[in-house]
């Protein structure tokens, strides 16, 4: 049924899940709050989670190229249409689907000229009026770690490797993100949860949050809500409204070209659907 | 042979810690400084060149905790300080050697060897400022000195390659005891497999290569995580006796392209020299912050946690969704940045000011002189009961503070002001006279402030004549006015004509031709009486009238798209004026020119307002035939 | 010669009086049970054949009471007891004879002759429960008893001439003295006046007539009033020695027809017997109660008083001067007892709802399954930012709760309900499904219960397929089914047709033709395809689609107004839908015949539902084309 | 220029306020709160007062054919028009302006058949779920007052003239009013407000006011609203919306009748026009 309509049932998406969680160990199943647990899903399964992903690149440094053959689907709507993607573009549906189809799962990031027209509107101040605390005040000389040989220090490997961003050696700086994806019972869709951080492995503001999402797609997809089985503050999440479509445009697409998926795979396709949204995140290896 | 380094642990506090610290602190911690047990976990699977990260969620907290999937338990301790002195102030090197004593003597006593987790330990000393929502935090991951271990990294030859065969004469026992601490130490993979994997491999049942082993969070070729510090120190305590070298097995997995991946584990022979078991060794493990330096991290969350700053952003993504899905050209700041004043806060002023804060402006003043009557909140959208009581709540103060109630990110101002009105004397032949004079030239000079510092005035009042000098003084300040007047079952929602310099020529538009706007009318320009005769415009007065409930959300929420449309020209709805009869549903939408007979926008009026101001519009005030004699409207009768 | 017999004050509290002694009991006195001195005034300038009262008003608590004009005061005690038992058991003889030997004291110390108003006394015990503003209160005017004096009564033969020449032996003194008694007792008519006035008339200069005088509330013609009883015993008290009988002038005061008459007042003639100086005489002055019993009084104010009954009859008033006014035929009965479900409690349901408020409707029935996020109350509008924090409140609830908030009077009730939707499969094939079957069986009887227990739906909803169901049960229970939806600057508000029971004959109407109502169409009779593709409906998904502010306000306000034409004809308008385009103001009123393959609300679906219930339902949720098989839409496509 | 317009300024309510004070002495000038003054009236004339006021009758007790003569003025006004009395009926202006103009100011109550059509619509419950106290057990006997001679038992005299509404003996248990007039800034009129009570002296409610208002008008004009002045929950008051027309109206009526009224006069109208609303009250004598 999910070939015709693009929606899984709670039951697929534990299938898809297991799938996803024996051939991506990184994604791992969770229970999150016990009083949010979900009725149709098995209490230990009710949601994905992987933790550090690295995201090396912000989307403006990527291809501009790239957006220009974003392409509105159902521009005839009223409301607004949706951006799909080169992915999936009319020009490229073939080629497209083949990927898919053979599930290759490669994640170039493609790199090329920083996109000049930044039509950035989101610049807010993020000046703080809470005075915060001098922080080099608390620094501590004197200690035992200054010392030690044993202790690595990471900055000296950091900067050795400087401007090689996929060095085999030395740490990169880099932002991370954790994701989630879980089961939205209205969509009856996976629902994808971003949590940012930057290089200090703080989080990340909205607006920073933007840099890496493909700026159409972010803009009309990405919202921040409540965390179903999380708790705290509402978090970033590509909003599932259209999930169920754009999967069965796909499916569809594969199936034309003779591909066959099963439902165990729907959350693979999800993940490359998504990635047309977060490009530069390295998610599903 | 060189010298070990560790590559120390990066602490990763995820999204839900700083949430739910903060819930702990309010709620059950409260003043009490004791130190609390914590866990986190790492994760030996992460891909190549990233920081091994010490993971601490939300979680963290639980007592019987439940290290994630795959993951390693590491013990921790929080040290929640009260006040930031406290935090600054606090003996790192004491806590850090209390926590050293502590693994110390669990390795003397052997319950690391029965339980190699607690080898595995933090600190974590914070400090929580839940008003500003800035966290500030040190982590310590206690690692004991061993001295002067050097090894050999076999790890560029191959992993399987590489094994060396260990003693025999190590016995049988030393292998059970190490494959439980084996089990576990790394919960998930046990040695066995890998053992038993190369037995086949080598083709020879006992020829097993024994590592001591440890799932190793860090990725880097050449170095092992932190982990490996305390457990070296506990098999140089237990087993350096009988060992000079020991293998040790950087357990490193990951999986890539749905496939599982080993090979960049680490296997490494290291020295084990003697040990001085009687003295506890020096510690380290204070984490350096983002600078590299000995101190502490601050994280401000206001943004992320702030429910303020919250709700301001998600109402402002809210707004530009609506850009960035339908209107590409909206310009969102020039909506929010109109300052809108509102006369008037009842019905109309209620949901005009709602529907301008869905709007996302920022910044609307009320104004009214009334006070909430009990029968206001159920057709009034800004108050409730409670304003009601003890006489009510001033309409003005009360909407505006029921604003912020809704909205924390709104500037509204509410303002009890009369509205001098034509008609109405404010000079007597008595005693009163002079403080009422001084009162009504206040007034005034508060109103002509309040349109000087506004972008956009409503009408919304429910007389006639108190429109009359808003209408003057938005003409002559050349602001945008919206006017919303309801009947009973009709509405009339109009922009009054931009006045330009030049002023109305008086020439008469043909019929059809599309009227300049700075030619378009005022509310008055239809009038040949001047306002005054208050009981005339009864349709306008909802004091004592009644409206049919709905008419006012659509009379308020079309006077608001009305502005939107001025201030944006691609939201296309653009009229001058709609007047709709609910009875029937319909409206229409006439244009009128400005008439140059105008009681008050004509030239005449803003010119003689212009030079002679208040007294002019004592002038007004007293005498009822005085603007009709102005305009030469007299003449006309 | 006969008895004389005195008229009793009547206790008169006014409007003020019970609510600023609340007021004071609360801010003030506390548990305090201490007696309190007040004031009251009488007058004696009432028209005939009215009770003498004794006023007390909210200003008796003043310590400088001001006696209103021609009025005269009266010294009061409050006793307000906390506890209805405290003022039953309280000891009113004792209280009265306390009262008693004050005034004897000032008669014998003669305070009462520089002072004659310390003679005019009273008490008044009371107890108020606050909670209900019931009042419970017992006056008592002391009067000291008098026996056997009897006197003439010449009031019958006119004033003037009926005065009784006084013994000029009484001397100037006590005449200096009686008309300072005179003007201290009767502070605005001197005696003066009346005397010099009778001098003129008798042409005699010292044939000055002496009567003891006091202003007179009563007005009967044969009795004077209550005050004159302890005047009698100062009197006699203090000149009995030297008189056996005075005259009496009981001052009574009227205007009619803008002209003065004092003619009615009396004048009498009455003995003074001996006095025992020695013992307080006994005393009398508890007030009869209603019943002409002694006992207290009570009063409920709650009518006037408690805030949510006062908020109760403005809302009323209001909607009847609608009716009064301008509809006289309105049946607000029929609207205010109409009881309304609401699905779904975001823009629209929260607009709507407030709508009804405002046309009085009493029971509103919110559904939602959402919680209140940040991005919500600035466009919904019965939420607060409150509602947001920690996770945010169930929507339906919360706006049930701000309802009663807004007028006490209403009966919300808020329901947190998924409603089950075509195409989302209840039943699986793993461990979960016998829990989410229960609970989607539950969930639908809940709704078939509510649409049963109400008489308007109103389907709010954010996606089309969520409406399925609701029209489905809509139709089968004939309820009058509203329907809103919003894009982003268009509006669909649509009246279900009523579904008789003779059903659709499937005849065509040809255009132009009026469609019964009972044919008209619902949601989704202009659809060819069944409900289940849920995301095809894009313009009415508000939970990532944005709308305009103003055009839920529009919809909402539009369709309150057509469930208000439904119930009434008289409101005139009366409209099957409308779609509204705000990018261009405009708006059509298309009328559709109901389709008789409609997946919601044809004969065969109507059927199925009724003969298999649920078992149909769960055939529909799961199998998405199962709908388009039965009504044969199918075969159409 | 209150004649042209029906509206009178401060300075005129006061001297309309001394005339109906010199002519009428139960009306009095009063203060009212002091935080309440207002600082166009002087603060010792801030309203006009008179209490207890008798109102022997019902309006419905009252005939019918009044009601008859009512007359919508200005029906062809969209927002419903104004109801004029008898008193100002086309057809009987001249006798109307009449009996202003001469000022007899007599009140004669018309009695007459009942009106059968009880059209009320203002039934509610009245009942009050809060429970009182049972009142009898408050009851005391054995007191002095029983027994003393010297009290006058007002319920023999009330029996013994029962039956006769204007009997000059005897005490006539009846609902009574306190009347204030305050001047109303915005509407520049002065303002009726109602305060009544029943024999008992217990305040009506509203419905049971408006059993005093003649029908139309009551339900037209008297709303409940906070006194300008006095403390307290709101209290039923004429509003005054409509006062300068109907004012001016009169005036104008006079006028053409030869009559001419200064504006001392002004309140003594305003009684008049307000006797229109509750017929069945006596206070202007
Ligand atoms: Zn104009
Ligand atoms: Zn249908």
């Amino acid at each position: 049924k999910f070939k015709e309509t693009g929606v899984i049932t709670p039951e697929e998406f534990v299938v898809a899940g297991d799938h996803i969680v024996h051939h991506c160990p990184t994604w791992q199943w969770a229970t999150g709050e016990d009083i949010k647990i979900r009725p149709y899903l098995p209490p230990d399964k009710q949601f994905l989670i992987t933790r550090n992903v690295p995201c090396y690149k912000r989307v403006k440094q990527m291809d501009t190229h790239q957006e220009e053959q974003e392409k509105v689907i159902e521009e005839e709507d009223d409301d607004g249409g949706w951006v799909d993607t080169h992915h999936f573009a009319a020009d490229s549906t073939t080629a497209a689907s083949q990927e898919i189809a053979e599930m290759t799962l490669d994640n170039k990031v493609l790199s090329g000229s920083k996109k000049k027209d930044d039509n950035d509107d989101d610049n807010e101040d993020d000046d703080d009026d809470a005075e915060a605390e001098d922080m080099e005040a608390f620094e501590q000389g004197g200690m035992l770690e200054d010392e030690d040989e044993a202790t690595l220090k990471t900055e000296t490997i950091a900067s050795e490797t400087e401007g090689a961003g996929s060095s085999e050696s030395g740490i990169l700086q880099t932002r991370t993100y954790d994701l989630n994806i879980t089961y939205d019972k209205y969509y009856q869709t996976p629902r994808l949860w971003l949590f940012g951080y930057d290089e200090n492995r703080k989080p990340l503001t909205v607006d920073e949050l933007y840099e890496d999402f493909s700026q159409d797609h972010a803009k009309k997809t990405v919202t921040m809500e409540a965390h179903p089985h999380l708790p705290g503050p509402p978090l970033a999440s590509v909003h599932p409204c259209k999930h169920a479509d754009v999967m069965k445009k796909i499916i569809q697409t594969v199936a034309d070209g003779g591909g066959e998926l099963g439902v165990h795979m729907y959350l693979m396709i999800f993940l490359k659907f998504v990635q047309a949204v977060i490009p530069t995140i390295e998610y599903d290896y | 042979m060189e010298s070990l380094q560790f590559a120390p642990f990066s602490s990763g506090l995820d999204a839900g810690f700083w949430p739910k610290l903060s819930e702990k602190k309010l709620n059950e911690y409260a003043l009490d400084e004791s130190s609390k047990d914590i866990s986190g976990f790492y994760y030996n699977g992460d891909i190549r060149n990233q920081n091994p990260i010490l993971n601490v969620d939300y979680t963290c907290f639980d007592r019987l905790f439940k290290t994630p999937a795959r993951s390693f338990i590491s013990h921790g301790v929080l040290y929640l300080k009260n006040t930031i002195e406290g935090f600054k102030e606090c003996d790192k090197k004491l806590l850090l050697e209390e926590k050293a004593n502590q693994i110390w003597q669990d390795i003397k006593t052997g319950k690391a060897v029965e339980d190699p987790t607690l080898l595995s330990r933090f600190i974590l000393l914070a400090y929580a400022d839940l008003k500003k929502y800035h966290y500030y935090y040190w982590f310590a991951f206690p690692a004991l000195i061993y001295n002067e271990h050097s090894a050999d990294n076999y790890r560029e030859q191959g992993l399987f390659m590489k094994f060396i065969m260990i003693n025999v004469k190590l016995g049988k026992k030393l292998l059970t005891s190490f494959l439980n601490i084996y089990k576990k130490f790394q919960r998930n993979l046990t040695l066995n497999s890998i053992v038993n994997k190369f037995s086949k491999f080598s083709g020879v049942f006992f020829m097993v290569i024994i590592a001591f082993s440890f799932c190793d969070p860090c990725t880097l070729e050449n170095h092992p995580g932190w982990p490996l510090r305390n457990f070296l120190l506990l098999i140089a305590y237990t087993w350096a006796d009988k060992l000079e070298t020991c293998n040790i097995l950087c357990f490193r997995d990951k999986s890539r392209d749905g496939k599982r991946e080993i090979s960049h584990s680490l296997m490494l022979n290291v020295q084990l020299p003697k040990l001085d078991k009687e003295t506890c060794p020096k510690c380290v493990g204070w984490e350096k912050n983002e600078k590299q330096k000995l101190g502490p991290r601050m994280v401000n969350l206001s943004a992320t946690m702030d429910p303020s700053r919250l709700c301001a952003s998600a109402v402002d993504l809210n707004l530009k969704l609506m850009r960035w899905r339908l209107l590409p050209d909206l310009d969102l700041d020039k909506i929010s940045s109109t300052k809108c004043l509102l006369l008037g806060s009842g019905t109309l002023g209620c949901n005009v000011a709602r529907c301008l804060m869905g709007w996302g402006v920022k910044n609307i003043t009320l104004v009214d002189n009334s006070k909430v009557s009990y029968s206001n909140p159920v057709r009034q959208s800004l108050f409730i009961f409670q304003d009601c009581l003890n006489g009510g709540k001033a309409k003005a103060e009360a909407a505006a503070n029921s604003m912020r109630q809704i909205f924390p990110g709104v500037n509204a101002l509410g303002l009890s002001l009369s509205i001098p009105m034509p008609g109405h004397a404010i000079t007597g032949i008595f005693y009163f006279s002079p403080a009422v004079l001084v009162q009504t030239k206040k007034d005034i000079e508060t109103l002509e402030d309040l349109i000087d510092k506004h972008d956009a005035v409503f009408l919304l009042m429910d007389t006639r004549e108190s429109r009359w000098l808003p209408t003057l003084l938005g003409a002559v300040k050349q602001k945008i006015v919206i006017n919303a007047a309801l009947g009973f079952d009709t509405y009339l929602v109009l922009r009054h004509g931009y006045k330009s310099d030049t002023g109305v020529d008086g020439t008469k538009i043909k019929l059809g031709e599309v009227i300049p706007g700075d030619q378009l009318g005022c509310y008055f320009c239809n009038d040949v009486v001047a306002p005054g005769d208050s009981t005339r415009d009864r349709s306008l007065d909802q004091q004592c009238t009644v409206t049919r409930p709905g008419i006012s959300m659509i009379g308020s929420a079309l006077a608001v798209e009305l502005l939107m449309s001025v201030l944006q020209h691609p939201l296309g709805f653009n009229f001058f004026q709609i007047r709709g009869f609910l009875s029937r549903f319909s409206s229409v939408l006439p244009a009128s020119h400005a008439f140059d007979k105008c009681t008050a926008c004509s030239q005449i009026v803003m010119e003689t307002y212009k030079k002679e101001g208040f007294e002019f519009l004592v002038k007004v005030f007293n005498e009822p035939s005085y603007l009709e004699n102005l305009t030469g409207l007299t003449a006309m009768h």
